[in-house]
């Protein structure tokens, strides 16, 4: 395990990073905008994902069809050739791709406004080409930039970020040889407020150091939903343009 | 007097008088045999018509038989009629738009998905799905059914929902006055509503019907008290 | 898609003339225009993505590994293709995978994988993985784009250790940072539509809904080769056809391939 | 280029062509991340938000509560927040934001084209590329035999043979339901089922809401602009000829009031009258023959059309009769009607049309 | 779980109405977790739970396997969460995939096999070859609410009591001696981990819960079925005694403050500590039962040499 030197004495990362700085965060909205009414294709490190967000529209199933409010339905396909080393079986049924779709709807439930969409159903799919760590994170925001894509009302961004804690020094946005090697929480933050929609730790982390994580953890989501914004800001500035020479 | 059966006991009968089975009794078609089947306490009555033979047993699933007062859960609602549970995983029943008081075609009920309704059942056919109705049909008049506005409904076994309602003699609903004003509405289906004027009175009550469930009649009094004494802190000795 | 039955007979009416009116104006050797793009994923030795024009989007990957070839000698080339939206137990998956994998079954001819073999004892083996995203029609034609494009950009690490090894016990070594090219080049699969007389190459979907008829054809290294094969694009105009129409189709392709593999490698 | 195939390349990246800023490149390198850093003042600081400023979602609109807050936001005690990323419109007193992107959303009076996917109980399901499917009632169609005719039972169990699955309509949106799903009627001679063309369809961003939708085009070709964003183009009929002259050359002396009102202007001299078109709207208005006339020469006028159209689509041109038929001039450049697919050609179709309008100076809007 | 049954929105509004007067279904306080009981079967590694109506018991037991290839000085050890219609008619035979049953699974999986609570290097009796093989079955006896929280109970509380057979190893060659011939030895527990879940629930709207300050949000302790079913919001914090976090699931549902969650995470490390005691209480209470019986042997035993 300590085969690299995670963090050195100089507060250097592996990849160079600081204690507090973000992996490269790179985003783009409405980019199947024949497949689907709201996309995103976010890169976030070495993570790159693509979601299609599909609705509201007609329900598929009877069983998606509430008199009072959207359903709301999440597929998260993580491909085989996502990892460095291929995987030889599908990741359709594991328990925690089950998990993860069961943790995501939940937050996005209580953020999307599903109840203008009465008798609906909203359909997320998301596709990971490549993951490098603090996937949950990444697929969070990722939804988030393809629900607004997609117009569909919502309450506020939720942004979401993972961290590591290495000996005592929390580290920002962990990648994969982080995330292996050291306990981690992840975490989603609605809008500029403290309020956690998800919070996950899958690790022994002490009690005592839990708060100092959450706190540099709310700060990384935030801005990463700066950073969000800025995308959206631009791409919407981008298309007013365009409509108004026209 | 009464006795204890189960399935397949055999229970005597006058053969030279006419037999009523209720609930709980069988007759085989070829032996023309009395049996009981279900396990509970034999009730016999017998009177210059005849004889009336019935077991009153306890369970938990409700099967809609006419006439029971019900309290359900409007899940549906659809062109004529709303669909109802009257609990949770079994088939669930109709409540014709047209079974309320004052019904036509213009006038149309106003309840909605979640509520809670107090209803009769009205046709309850094996094969088909049963009925209830919010009226007295025979008269078309109110009859104290129609919509339970907030309160909380306690679940209770079927045995002990049909003592509640049934039995005068039964001794919680007098406790239970002796500490609170309350409304209360008994569903045979082992559902029971409660509202008072102040949630720690309604709480206090559930709890006790709770509480009571399953209990001997002589505890009710100290559970009674108990539940009192934990929500409203009211209960003078 | 379901069309209505006046949508169709326009249609129907419209593809079989004499030149045929395609809804879009193509010729009857046209594509619809597509995008590519390559080499974006570095966890893979190989990787590109398609886009057509409406919409239909497919991903592919390659990655590789050594195998000891004495041992494991099955293909080198192994793929799998998974369409959003479909179980991997689908008709329409499988019958693209078993498809797929004839169109990769290595061959001297066509495909030739002796590329792949590092030494006596260790060759890589190549898995291809197909991701179709979105797709409004049978994606054969674009997977086999797609596949092209990631298997001609695919670079593999660079053997440093001695081709003969049978008698060594160590695994080969590779070149710590140095790649080398592939450039594998595989077969393109091209789906043509038959209505009336007249053959149609990349029907788009409504020109599907009123085939008379599919056919594959897999063309390679400048000529026409298996899996040749027909394919039902529906279930209301279906029926046989002349066989004459096969040769045509052949012909077809035989003419156009080369320029749709120049535009590949532009 | 090929003649065959175009293939757009990019090697090296997985880029999307959307917007690539090169003054926003972001940089965080250094950026250190604190809780108290974190706040920028950008957005929130403002109390009012103006009309046509971009806003995001959770952003706040306005604390002033005078406004009424309309779709798009939603509040708490005084403060008027964004559900979307869009714009801000003020129309009088109601504040609302007008989402970049999102379904078509139905409004009564709309004229829509919509395709049939379920028959039900004295309904149809069409298919507008809403949120939720429309409902047409068997009560706001038009039955063979007469406009006039009571509907029997027996029209209900058959149904299907007037319209049935796939079947493709014009309708107008008679009214909204609570949930904002559409019910929809054809009781005009000017609804109802399609034929004689080809369909396809655009973002329903791209069509606007006017009096008419229905337009002939240069070379014998109507189109119909659904607002939904479904089009359909079509060889043009007796009736649409009749439809374009003006309505007071009508000399039938028949009573203007007793017919539907797609039959008002029709053309006199095409000796159809009132009484005969409520003969054709017998089952004929359900038929699936088309018009056996159609030539080789209108087909291809359509394929041209449908291509100029997605054209303007493709260039984000809100699509209107005059830039139609404005791009499908400019696209007489390109005599082969399958270049038109490519994007480069689009593109300069798209630009013509732009460049046409400014030249003549008035910006369709 | 517990998908379908219906509720009515009277009792949604009792229940929110109550809680904003301080006041439980079960007249319980807002941080009180029911009386926790544990009983022991007869054999090793069996025991009960009971907390309120909700009932679970958790058997352990072993055997010999090969280890996995990339880890050949481990042994194994699974815990299987199964529920059955037993528990409740929500339930449904066989379908483990509805959302509260994955979680509820992953969670105990998270808690006690990722979080390292059994010495499986211990397991190991030839490296790469032989190994034993742990198993945990959880059952779901009877449902109302918490059960995360009495199965993570159960399953360390079958752990601690469980005894595998002592085994001698000679070379390749494992001789396992039957129980009735030597002492069985205890399985290495290293830590207890103690699953702590709090329900969330909103009083206002969602417009105040996103961008109020108020924080009213209401939290209440180890639900039960009723509670549960009408929550918006859950979260699982499981610790040990030694302050250390094992695990928080806080899988969506209400956004809650991030002090409110932290003052969570210390409510429970108090319960984990009570809980743990108790455990290791009855652990000891059951050996002294059982050692009634030893003691006779071993002076038997004692005698003869």
């Amino acid at each position: 395990m300590s085969r690299f030197e995670l963090y050195s004495p100089e507060g250097l990362r592996l990849d160079g990073r600081r204690w507090n700085e973000l992996r490269r965060f790179e985003c783009s909205i409405n980019t199947h905008a024949h497949a689907s009414d709201g996309s995103s294709y976010l890169e976030q490190g070495n993570n790159k994902i693509v979601t299609l967000v599909k609705g509201p529209q007609e329900p598929i199933l009877r069983s998606q069809l509430d008199a009072t409010k959207a359903s709301l339905n999440i597929t998260v396909n993580i491909t085989k050739f996502s990892k460095m080393e291929r995987s030889k079986s599908s990741h359709k049924n594991e328990r925690r791709v089950l998990e993860m779709q069961t943790a995501l709807v939940r937050t996005f439930e209580k953020n999307v406004m599903l109840h203008l969409y009465p008798r609906t159903l909203i359909d997320i799919e998301i596709h990971v080409l490549q993951q490098d760590g603090g996937i949950l994170g990444s697929l969070i925001n990722s939804i988030t930039l393809a629900l607004i894509d997609s117009g569909i009302a919502m309450y506020d961004y939720v942004s979401a970020i993972s961290i590591g804690l290495y000996d005592t020094t929390p580290l920002l946005d962990v990648n994969t040889l982080e995330e292996n090697a050291m306990s981690t929480v992840t975490l989603g933050v609605i809008g500029k407020s403290e309020k956690l929609s998800l919070l996950s730790v899958e690790d022994k982390i002490p009690l005592d150091r839990l708060e100092s994580v959450l706190a540099i953890g709310i700060a990384g989501a935030h801005r990463v939903r700066e950073l969000m914004d800025n995308e959206l800001r631009k791409h919407a500035a981008h298309r007013v343009a365009k409509s108004s020479a026209k | 007097m009464s006795v204890l059966v189960l399935p397949g006991d055999n229970v005597e009968v006058d053969a030279g008088k006419p037999v009523s089975l209720g609930p709980g009794m069988y007759c085989d078609p070829k032996t023309q045999m009395v049996l009981p089947v279900n396990a509970g306490v034999l009730n016999r009555t017998d009177n210059k018509r005849g004889q009336t033979l019935y077991v009153d047993y306890d369970s938990k699933r409700y099967i809609p038989a006419t006439g029971d007062f019900v309290i359900g859960v409007i899940t549906g609602a659809f062109a004529d009629s709303y669909r109802v549970s009257l609990s949770s995983f079994s088939t669930p029943v109709s409540l014709s738009y047209m079974a309320f008081p004052n019904a036509s075609k213009k006038n149309r009920p106003t309840l909605k998905i979640g509520d809670l309704v107090y209803a009769r059942v009205c046709s309850s056919e094996k094969e088909l799905e049963a009925e209830i109705e919010c009226m007295d049909s025979t008269t078309g008049q109110d009859a104290g059914f129609g919509l339970l506005d907030e309160g909380m409904v306690a679940e209770v076994s079927l045995g002990f929902a049909r003592q509640l309602l049934y039995n005068n003699d039964f001794p919680l609903l007098k406790l239970l006055a002796k500490h609170a004003q309350f409304e209360i509405a008994i569903g045979l289906n082992g559902k029971i509503w409660l509202k008072s004027n102040d949630i720690k009175n309604t709480l206090a009550c559930y709890k006790s019907i709770l509480d009571c469930s399953g209990k001997q009649i002589g505890e009710f009094n100290e559970i009674v008290k108990k539940n009192f004494n934990q929500f409203t802190n009211t209960v003078e000795e | 898609m379901s069309l209505s039955v006046a949508e169709k007979s326009y249609l129907y009416d419209s593809l079989s003339a004499f030149p045929a009116i395609r809804p879009d104006g193509r010729k009857p050797y046209q594509f619809r225009p597509i995008e590519i793009s390559t080499d974006f994923l570095p966890n893979s030795n190989g990787s590109s993505r398609i886009i057509a024009s409406d919409g239909s989007e497919c991903i592919v990957s390659v990655k590789s590994k050594v195998i000891d070839h004495t041992i494991d000698n099955d293909d080198l080339i192994k793929v799998e293709v998974d369409i959003a939206g479909q179980r991997d137990d689908s008709a329409v998956v499988e019958s693209i995978n078993s498809l797929l994998s004839k169109v990769l079954k290595p061959n001297a001819d066509t495909l030739d994988t002796s590329k792949l073999q590092l030494t006596k004892k260790y060759s890589f083996k190549l898995y291809v993985d197909v991701l179709v995203l979105s797709s409004y029609s049978n994606p054969i034609s674009l997977i086999s784009f797609a596949i092209y494009s990631a298997l001609s950009t695919t670079t593999l690490p660079k053997l440093v250790s001695g081709f003969d090894d049978l008698e060594v016990e160590e695994l080969p070594t590779f070149h710590d940072y140095d790649l080398v090219n592939l450039e594998l080049k595989s077969p393109l699969v091209f789906l043509l539509a038959l209505v009336g007389d007249n053959l149609l190459i990349d029907p788009a979907s409504n020109e599907y809904e009123v085939a008379n008829n599919g056919l594959i054809v897999t063309w390679c290294n400048g000529k026409v080769t298996g899996p040749i094969r027909t394919i039902s694009l529906n279930n209301f105009y279906s029926k046989g056809f002349d066989a004459s129409l096969l040769g045509k189709g052949i012909k077809l392709v035989e003419e156009h391939a080369n320029d749709v593999l120049q535009a590949l490698e532009s | 280029m090929s003649e065959v195939i175009s293939v757009v390349k990019r090697r090296g990246g997985f880029q999307y062509p959307s917007i690539v800023d090169e003054t926003n490149d972001i940089d965080t390198s250094d950026e250190d991340i604190e809780m108290e850093d974190v706040e920028k003042p950008a957005g929130d600081k403002k109390t009012d938000a103006a009309e046509g400023e971009i806003v995001t979602p959770g952003e706040l609109v306005t604390d002033d509560p005078i406004w009424m807050r309309g779709h798009g936001t939603y509040f708490l005690d005084n403060m008027t927040y964004s559900s979307v990323a869009g714009t801000i419109s003020r129309v009088n007193r109601l504040l609302s934001v007008i989402p970049l992107r999102g379904r078509y959303s139905p409004e009564t009076g709309d004229h829509v084209i919509g395709r049939i996917t379920e028959v039900g109980n004295k309904r149809w399901k069409v298919d507008i590329d809403g949120k939720q499917n429309a409902v047409l009632m068997l009560g706001s169609v038009n039955l063979p035999g007469g406009i006039l005719r009571r509907k029997s039972e027996s029209d209900e169990l058959q149904m299907r043979s007037f319209l049935k699955e796939g079947d493709l309509l014009n309708a107008e949106v008679q009214s909204l339901f609570q949930d904002g799903s559409a019910s929809l009627h054809t009781r005009s001679l000017k609804y109802g089922k399609l034929r004689n063309g080809l369909f396809l369809q655009v973002p329903s961003s791209l069509i606007i809401r006017s009096k008419n939708h229905t337009h002939n085009l240069p070379g014998n070709v109507t189109v119909l602009l659904g607002v939904n964003g479904y089009i359909w183009l079509r060889k043009t009929s007796q009736m649409d000829q009749a439809r374009d002259l003006p309505p007071g050359g009508s000399t039938g002396g028949y009573p203007s009031n007793s017919g539907p009102t797609g039959a008002k202007s029709l053309n006199p001299s095409s000796n159809m009258s009132i009484t005969r078109l409520e003969e054709e709207s017998s089952w004929q208005i359900y038929s699936d023959e088309n018009d056996p006339t159609i030539t080789n020469s209108i087909r291809q006028t359509i394929s041209r059309y449908a291509n100029v159209i997605r054209a303007l689509a493709y260039c984000e041109i809100g699509i209107t009769q005059e830039r139609i038929v404005s791009a499908y001039e400019a696209s007489m450049a390109y005599p082969n009607i399958g270049s038109l697919i490519e994007r480069d050609v689009m593109e300069s179709i798209g630009n013509d049309v732009i460049n046409g309008e400014k030249m003549r100076g008035n910006g369709g809007n | 779980m517990a998908k379908d049954i219906e509720i009515s929105t009277s009792e949604q509004k009792f229940l929110l109405e109550a809680l904003r007067q301080n006041q439980r279904l079960d007249g319980r306080e807002f941080d009180q977790f029911r009386d926790v009981e544990i009983d022991f079967g007869k054999e090793f590694g069996d025991a009960t739970v009971t907390m309120g109506n909700t009932k679970v018991q958790c058997r352990v037991s072993c055997s010999i396997a090969q280890p996995y290839e990339d880890r050949p000085f481990e042994g194994l050890f699974f815990i299987s969460t199964e529920s059955s219609p037993m528990a409740g008619p929500q339930f449904e035979n066989g379908n483990n995939t509805g959302e509260d049953e994955v979680l509820c699974a992953r969670i105990i999986e998270k808690a006690v096999r990722r979080s390292g609570a059994l010495d499986i290097e211990g397991l190991c009796i030839v490296a790469g070859s032989k190994c034993w093989a742990i198993r945990a079955d959880v059952h779901f006896l009877n449902c109302d609410g918490g059960f995360i929280d009495a199965s993570c109970i159960a399953v360390m509380a079958a752990l601690m009591h469980f005894r595998k057979p002592d085994i001698s190893v000679f070379g390749e060659q494992v001789t396992v001696h039957p129980v009735d011939e030597r002492e069985p030895v205890p399985l290495g527990i290293l830590h207890i981990p103690i699953c702590v879940t709090f329900s969330f629930f909103n009083p206002e709207d969602t417009e105040e819960n996103i961008k109020g300050e108020s924080n009213s949000e209401i939290t209440i302790i180890d639900a039960s079925l009723k509670e549960e079913l009408l929550r918006d919001g859950v979260l699982t914090v499981t610790l040990n005694k030694n302050r250390e976090v094992v695990q928080v699931s806080k899988a969506g549902g209400l956004p809650m403050d991030a002090l409110s969650l932290m003052q969570c995470c210390h409510k429970a490390f108090g319960i984990t500590e009570q809980i743990t005691d108790l455990i290791i209480e009855k652990i000891k209470e059951e050996s002294k039962e059982r050692d009634k019986y030893a003691s006779i042997l071993s002076s038997e035993n004692a005698r003869e040499t």
